[in-house]
């Protein structure tokens, strides 16, 4: 990466690579941006792995952010060089997930749900549990992300366990292999996701929360996110630097300006995106904004689980389950 | 079994009349030999019995039925082809008995016909090999035996044994004729070899530029020329071209040479004598008058050795004759000799100019 | 004769379902290019707005640029190679030469998904890196193969006496090359360039393992797109493809026949 | 026929137009392969920073699991059946084309039914959720021409998987089939004729005999691409589309392990060059 | 202008002796006639002088010096190929004016030359076809214009005139004489037809499983073969075979055959007689009383028509002879005659058995 390039790995149309943003941004610093994508933190971790010294930016859910240290593949950030780092919300700049030994090793910048996202046409009044994945009549039109630490999280709630601490695996793995004739397929992306509400082949499935947002605000799709009496995934997404990054300082104003509540608030009114972490940058929005009337709800606060990091074995364990599930389809 | 009619047929490709009005019968059983210059029409001709090309017009029957609405597979035919078309993906075996085991003969039966039909092209112990491993007077016999173990009711021979030396070549034609007249097969034959033409067929046809130009027994067809082409296409032939008299010709500087056979003329029209070379009777004197003969002066100017016979040119008026003597082991006429040459009007045909 | 027009006929009818088989995607592929929905809504509604943004998308157009050239560059330096080793094969009678025909077959018979991720591992060991340069080794190596087999075919057709007559007229053997043997195998070096280009163009497995982020080659982009997120400018760089690649097929079939003249 | 054009040891003439072309295979193709051996037989791999051993637990892996080795046989029934389709599909095409259709249009055509070759693969695949999803195009021009309604849905489903995949690839089959055929000469199933064999007789008995090395030249060429492909059943499988493939994919994209992705795609090759060698023998046979 | 000498060369293929000791001397300025069966290693002795395979032991010489380090393009031959060779990609004229191209000649210089030797071999106005467009006859005279128009030394003629009909076939016969005579190339020249061979060599060499069976001048061959291979071979023969003595064999019923040439062999030895079938009298009486000449009585049983000749096939003792009668128009014999044959010992050639 030359010294005025932003080189930045990220999902695909997770904010980073909004056009009007990289013009702004490039516009402001003299950074010019260039994005990579992943698929999966899987994937990310990967990338980085097998490209050092590429990525100055990369967005890694709170939860990895662990494996990415453990691995050598992060850097401290010296956050005073962040003048929007002191809005975020300190329970979660301050979360153990991303802060060792004092050293903060990821930045705050949004958090959300995977929950459970419907077609409109489908439903009169949207469901409220999350057994209504399981209800024949959708037999064949449900979809759930091809991950396996997802999934088995997913399984987790639908078995009434704590996503962090499954304690019963057997009960997770009924319950999925259950699931499994309600599938239609395996979706990796928001752009599946929404080809098959866009073409009415699906009725309802797992999905984030920002994507349903998007989905909605963006593309005008019949989506609305539910988020089940039995509780959803909650997730923590924070931008880390890698290890032999080339340009750090303008790493760091790309990460300060994603954070920044007037990207935050176009982000949200213009495409949909997740809670940020930034409080002033909630505060931005309108009153009745789902993304503070419904995620501010106190009510579901309580229904929501963080993802905790989880070990390797944890991971392989997972994994196992997850591919022995989609083999066993056939 | 069955002879073949073929009736003023004609096949164009593009703008090139390949056949032009053909009509041939082929005599049930018979054996028949189709000569002509490269491009005349034989292959096309063959193919149209076939069936695998159809004519413009004109009509083929076979054993008196028309063949028109008949596919290949059900005219019981046998070809050898030009590039012999042996299948490369089988042994010599094999290929040979490929018509017999479409027909759904009993294992048994096409193993002694194969074997009986490869002994016969003294090809029995190679029945194993593989095409690409013989030679190429070996593959030809393969695509004989090939043709002939199906007991066909017509045998279609394009140049069948151009590839084979002498020794084998007469072997193979003597074999030929023997199946031919033992099953009584109708064949038709191509070739370029003229001996083979003569030696072996009953009828003869000469085609050129897609016409029949002329169609008989070897013997009359040789002995009884109707055109130059035909004169000197099949055999040799001195050719004398001048006025028509009562009985022969008269050339430009008086000569005239009396002919006993061919074409009635007016008198005065334009007319040509041929005579074979082996007609004439060449000699240094002028030997006893014969009132009748044709008598030519001429000096020899080369004699060319051709085993059996030799050729001596005598060069007269201008023109050079061919005389052939058979080497019998008289002593010979020296280069630079005067003779006199002569010849029997019986040996002079005479042809209407063309 | 009936029965011939009747087959004739069947057959034609035939190649057609099979076209139209073959360009039903393509065809949906073009018309969604034009279409406004990002998510192949219907129903239909004509727009351009795809190409303009496709215009500006500077990954994509790179990335198109890169397939191009580098498989433009394969076929070069694969025609070049193939064809030198593919008339040793021919020419020259010595001991292993059995085992280099044969060790043709590898990379053409071993999934791309197995070289790919190999070259990956090896690449990545020894230095060679990712990148552009390291799809470029990796495609002319499968293509190769393809290419010596192509041409080798060809060679077959070819009799060796030519090469023969050539010398005994004087040639020597630069000139026999040049003058005889090359025109002869000009369609087989044609068709495996085609083979070459293709393969290369269209190489998705191995491009996707060599590929670093800003160094990778359209189907890698296209890829990636389908996996994290399409929009049409993808349908419309492969409909100018498309088009673009007909227009040359045609210009080539101009100039000679495939699989040699009969 | 091999040309002795020059002495009879070729080698030391043979060797300047040889070693550019194997010198590439080797450093791309050879040295990889051998190095990807080496790698399938360790614990970790070098470069990731982590202590390494030498161990046949990345093979022992693909025993103890079922899964893999149901994986394995799904994506070789796979192989066989879109390999077949191909054959049945593009057989008839390359013969129509070589021996049927005759004149200028025939190289037109060809050359037509080869171009999708040259469009890009993904997006074809892609493109074909559109026809066979649920009202897509299939669907909707099914239910209109016909009187009665019916639910035409085969998007992320194991025939879709076939459909794509068979869509790829029939171009190989065509293009290796319709060489071989168009080298027979005329003259030889005119000679199967002229000995009393009907069409169908000549098909069976010359033509496809010898177009045997096009059709296993296709066959090859079609068979292995679809044993290790990963993309295709992603887009088109769904939740049947996980396939020895996709889990190779995954060891070395997504889970970073690279030595059992190798171990994985060793297995794949060596089941594949038996494969291929007991081919062989018919492709020998029919050559 | 060089002569060819071929000394002790064999050449194997694997265990097969392609050549075997052959040693000729190709005369400068000659014109020599290859012979022998299919296999015989005809074209590969002619690739060993080209320089296109080299032999394992044995030594080539072209003008005295070894060629055994000159590469094919500097032994300055010219070679017409079984198979013609024609360059596909060029056209006629192209392929006729590549030896003088890659030499560098003038444009103007080819021009003129690439058109006179399309001429000689009547083709001048086919200069701008390619070679697909021609029939086989033509081809092959393109080949032949090819090899002759860079006036080399030597020039190894592969059966160049086998797909020509009779009529063109002479016709390039006299040109390839001509051109040969004129600027005095060495002329080696491989051909089936045995007509041919006999009447354009100087000399003739006769091959048979890669050995030099005879070598000599056309009559020499014929008249005196050596073997009964070589009497066969070339030309037909009538072979005796008995008992030697003084002058002639004994056959086993006790016929005296007299020879008056071929080998002097001690008395008693197994030897044979071979007759040529031209050489034979055939009558119907015994005719006047002749002291020296061979008789033997028996019975027409065939006779077959070939053009200047017919053969009478004549049964005695078991053995049937072959009697050629030029046609000159006299009455045949019939089929069931009785006859007397006749002939001289000088025509009777005596052969070592072998
Ligand atoms: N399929 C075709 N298309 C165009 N012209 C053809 C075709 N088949 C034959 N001809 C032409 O028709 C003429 C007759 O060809 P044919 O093969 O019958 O000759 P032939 O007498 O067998 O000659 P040869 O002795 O050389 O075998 C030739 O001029 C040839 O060029
Ligand atoms: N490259 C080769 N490999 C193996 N055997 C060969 C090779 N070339 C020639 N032979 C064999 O050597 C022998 C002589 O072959 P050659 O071609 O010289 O015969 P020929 O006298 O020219 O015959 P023809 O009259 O059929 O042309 C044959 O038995 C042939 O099979
Ligand atoms: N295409 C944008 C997707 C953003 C998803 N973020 C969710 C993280 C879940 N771990
Ligand atoms: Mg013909
Ligand atoms: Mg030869």
């Amino acid at each position: 990466a030359k010294a005025d390039e932003v080189h930045v790995l990220n999902w695909k149309g997770y904010g980073a690579d909004e056009p009007w943003a990289v013009e702004a941004f490039e516009k402001a610093t003299g950074n010019k941006v260039v994005n990579d994508f992943f698929n999966s933190e899987q994937e990310m971790l990967t990338k980085i792995r097998t490209n050092p010294g590429l990525y100055d930016v990369v967005m890694i859910n709170a939860a990895f952010n662990d494996q990415a240290m453990d691995g050598k593949l992060i850097q401290p950030i010296d956050v005073s060089k962040l003048p929007n780092y002191a809005d975020i919300s300190k329970d979660k700049a301050g979360s153990p997930m991303l802060v060792h030994d004092g050293k903060v090793y990821g930045v705050p910048w949004v958090w959300g749900l995977t929950a459970l996202a419907i077609n409109d046409k489908s439903f009169d009044k949207p469901p409220t549990s999350i057994a209504e994945m399981w209800d024949a009549a959708h037999k064949g039109r449900v979809v759930i992300r091809d991950d396996a630490v997802e999934a088995v999280q997913f399984g987790a709630i639908a078995t009434g366990q704590n996503i962090n601490d499954i304690k019963d695996m057997d009960a997770v793995k009924a319950k999925l292999t259950s699931l499994m004739p309600q599938i239609k397929t395996f979706w990796s992306s928001e752009n599946d996701w929404n080809q098959m509400v866009a073409s009415n082949q699906i009725d309802i499935g797992t999905y984030w929360s920002g994507s349903a947002d998007r989905a909605k605000t963006h593309f005008k799709l019949p989506v609305s996110l539910v988020v089940p009496q039995e509780g959803a995934v909650a997730w923590l997404d924070a931008f880390s630097i890698p290890v032999g990054a080339k340009n750090v300082a303008g790493a760091e104003a790309f990460i300060n300006y994603m954070i920044d509540p007037k990207f935050y608030v176009e982000w949200v009114t213009k495409v949909g995106a997740p809670v940020s972490a930034n409080t002033k940058a909630v505060e931005a929005l309108p009153e009745d904004a789902f993304n503070r009337k419904v995620m501010g709800d106190p009510e579901v606060a309580k229904r929501i689980q963080f993802q905790a990091p989880i070990t390797d074995a944890q991971r392989e364990a997972y994994l196992a389950l997850w591919q022995q599930l989609k083999v066993d389809v056939k | 079994m069955a002879g073949v009619q073929v009736s003023n047929v004609s096949r164009s490709f593009g703008a090139h009349k390949a056949l032009d009005d053909v009509s041939i019968d082929f005599a049930d059983g018979g054996f028949y030999a189709l000569l002509g210059p490269s491009g005349s029409g034989k292959t096309t001709l063959l193919r149209q019995i076939a069936g695998f090309d159809f004519p413009d017009s004109g009509r083929i029957a076979i054993g008196g039925e028309s063949v028109e609405r008949v596919p290949v597979e059900k005219r019981r035919i046998g070809m050898v082809f030009q590039n012999y078309a042996l299948f490369p993906n089988m042994s010599v075996a094999d290929n040979v008995a490929f018509g017999l085991s479409v027909r759904g003969e009993a294992k048994a039966v096409i193993a002694t016909e194969v074997q009986r039909a490869l002994a016969l092209v003294q090809l029995g112990k190679l029945g194993g090999r593989r095409p690409h491993q013989l030679s190429g007077g070996q593959r030809q016999r393969v695509a004989l035996a090939r043709a002939i173990v199906t007991k066909p009711r017509v045998l279609l021979l394009d140049e069948p044994l151009g590839a084979l030396d002498k020794a084998l070549r007469v072997d193979m034609q003597i074999e030929l004729k023997r199946i031919q007249r033992e099953i009584g097969i109708t064949t038709i034959f191509v070739t370029h070899d003229q001996e083979e033409a003569l030696t072996m067929s009953d009828r003869i046809g000469i085609l050129r530029d897609g016409r029949l130009v002329q169609e008989g027994p070897p013997e009359e067809i040789y002995n009884r020329p109707k055109s130059e082409f035909a004169a000197t296409f099949l055999g040799d032939a001195n050719i004398f071209r001048g006025d028509t008299t009562g009985n022969g010709i008269r050339l430009a500087d008086g000569t005239a040479i009396a002919a006993g056979a061919g074409a009635t003329l007016a008198a005065g029209a334009k007319a040509s004598c041929a005579v074979r070379p082996e007609r004439i009777r060449i000699a240094t004197d002028a030997g006893a008058p014969d009132g009748n003969a044709n008598i030519l002066k001429g000096q020899v100017s080369k004699r060319i050795f051709a085993g059996n016979n030799s050729t001596y040119f005598v060069e007269r008026a201008g023109q050079t004759l061919k005389v052939i003597v058979q080497n019998t082991g008289m002593e010979r006429l020296a280069e630079g000799q005067d003779v006199v040459l002569r010849w029997s009007p019986e040996s002079t045909v005479l042809i209407a100019a063309n | 004769m009936a029965t011939t027009r009747i087959l004739e006929w069947l057959g034609r009818l035939y190649i057609l379902l099979l076209l139209a088989f073959l360009y039903l995607p393509i065809i949906i592929m073009a018309l969604m290019s034009f279409n406004v929905s990002p998510f192949y809504q219907l129903p239909f509604e004509w727009t351009t707005e795809w190409y303009a943004s496709l215009w500006q998308n500077d990954q994509l157009i790179a990335a198109t640029w890169n397939s191009v050239e580098i498989a433009v560059i394969t076929t070069v330096i694969c025609v070049v190679l193939g064809s030198a080793a593919s008339l040793a094969l021919y020419r020259y009678e010595f001991r292993g030469k059995k085992f280099l025909q044969a060790l043709l077959f590898p990379p053409i018979a071993i999934p791309w998904l197995i070289t790919g991720t190999a070259m990956l591992i090896f690449f990545f060991g020894v230095g060679i890196g990712r990148g552009l340069h390291a799809i470029l080794l990796g495609h002319v190596a499968l293509a190769l193969p393809y290419v010596i087999v192509v041409v080798s075919a060809r060679l077959q057709t070819f009799a060796p006496e030519l090469e023969e007559a050539a010398r005994s007229l004087g040639a020597n053997q630069w000139q026999v090359t040049r003058r005889v043997t090359l025109p002869w195998i000009m369609p087989g070096v044609i068709a495996g360039g085609l083979f070459a280009f293709a393969v290369s163009f269209d190489q998705f497995v191995v491009s996707y393992f060599l590929a670093t982020p800003g160094q990778t080659t359209l189907p890698v982009e296209i890829y990636a797109a389908i996996r994290k997120g399409f929009t049409p400018e993808i349908n419309a760089v492969s409909t100018i493809i498309i088009v673009v690649s007909m227009a040359l097929m045609l210009l080539t079939a101009r100039f000679f026949k495939f699989g040699g003249e009969k | 026929m091999a040309a002795a054009t020059a002495s009879r040891n070729g080698l030391r003439s043979a060797l300047p137009l040889l070693a550019p072309a194997y010198l590439w295979l080797t450093v791309a193709i050879f040295l990889p392969l051998s190095a990807m051996v080496f790698f399938s037989f360790m614990t970790e791999l070098p470069l990731s920073g982590k202590p390494w051993a030498f161990t046949l637990g990345n093979y022992a892996a693909f025993f103890s699991q079922s899964l893999y080795l149901t994986l394995l046989l799904a994506s070789l029934r796979l192989g066989l059946e879109v390999t077949l389709w191909c054959v049945v599909i593009g057989y008839p095409a390359a013969y129509v084309l070589a021996k049927v259709l005759k004149g200028r249009s025939r190289e037109a055509i060809f050359l037509l039914v080869i171009l999708p070759f040259w469009s890009n693969g993904l997006v074809r695949i892609f493109s074909w959720a559109m026809v066979l999803r649920e009202g897509g195009i299939l669907d909707t021009a099914l239910n209109a021409m016909l009187p009665f309604k019916i639910n035409i849905d085969l998007m992320y489903s194991y025939p879709a998987v076939i459909i794509g995949l068979v869509h790829s690839y029939v171009p190989y089959m065509v293009l290796t089939c319709y060489l071989t055929l168009q080298a027979i000469d005329d003259s030889l199933i005119e000679a199967g004729r002229s000995l009393g064999a009907s069409r169908l007789q000549v098909l069976k008995r010359v033509i496809i005999p010898l177009s045997m090395p096009g059709l296993v030249a296709g066959a090859a060429l079609i068979f292995v691409p679809v044993v290790g492909s990963f993309m295709e059943p992603r887009i088109l499988g769904g939740r049947t589309g996980t396939f020895y493939g996709t889990v190779i994919e995954d060891q070395f994209v997504a889970v970073f392990n690279w030595p059992l992705g190798a171990a994985l795609s060793f297995i794949l090759l060596a089941v594949v060059l038996v494969i291929l060698a007991i081919a062989s023998p018919v492709l020998r046979r029919a050559a």
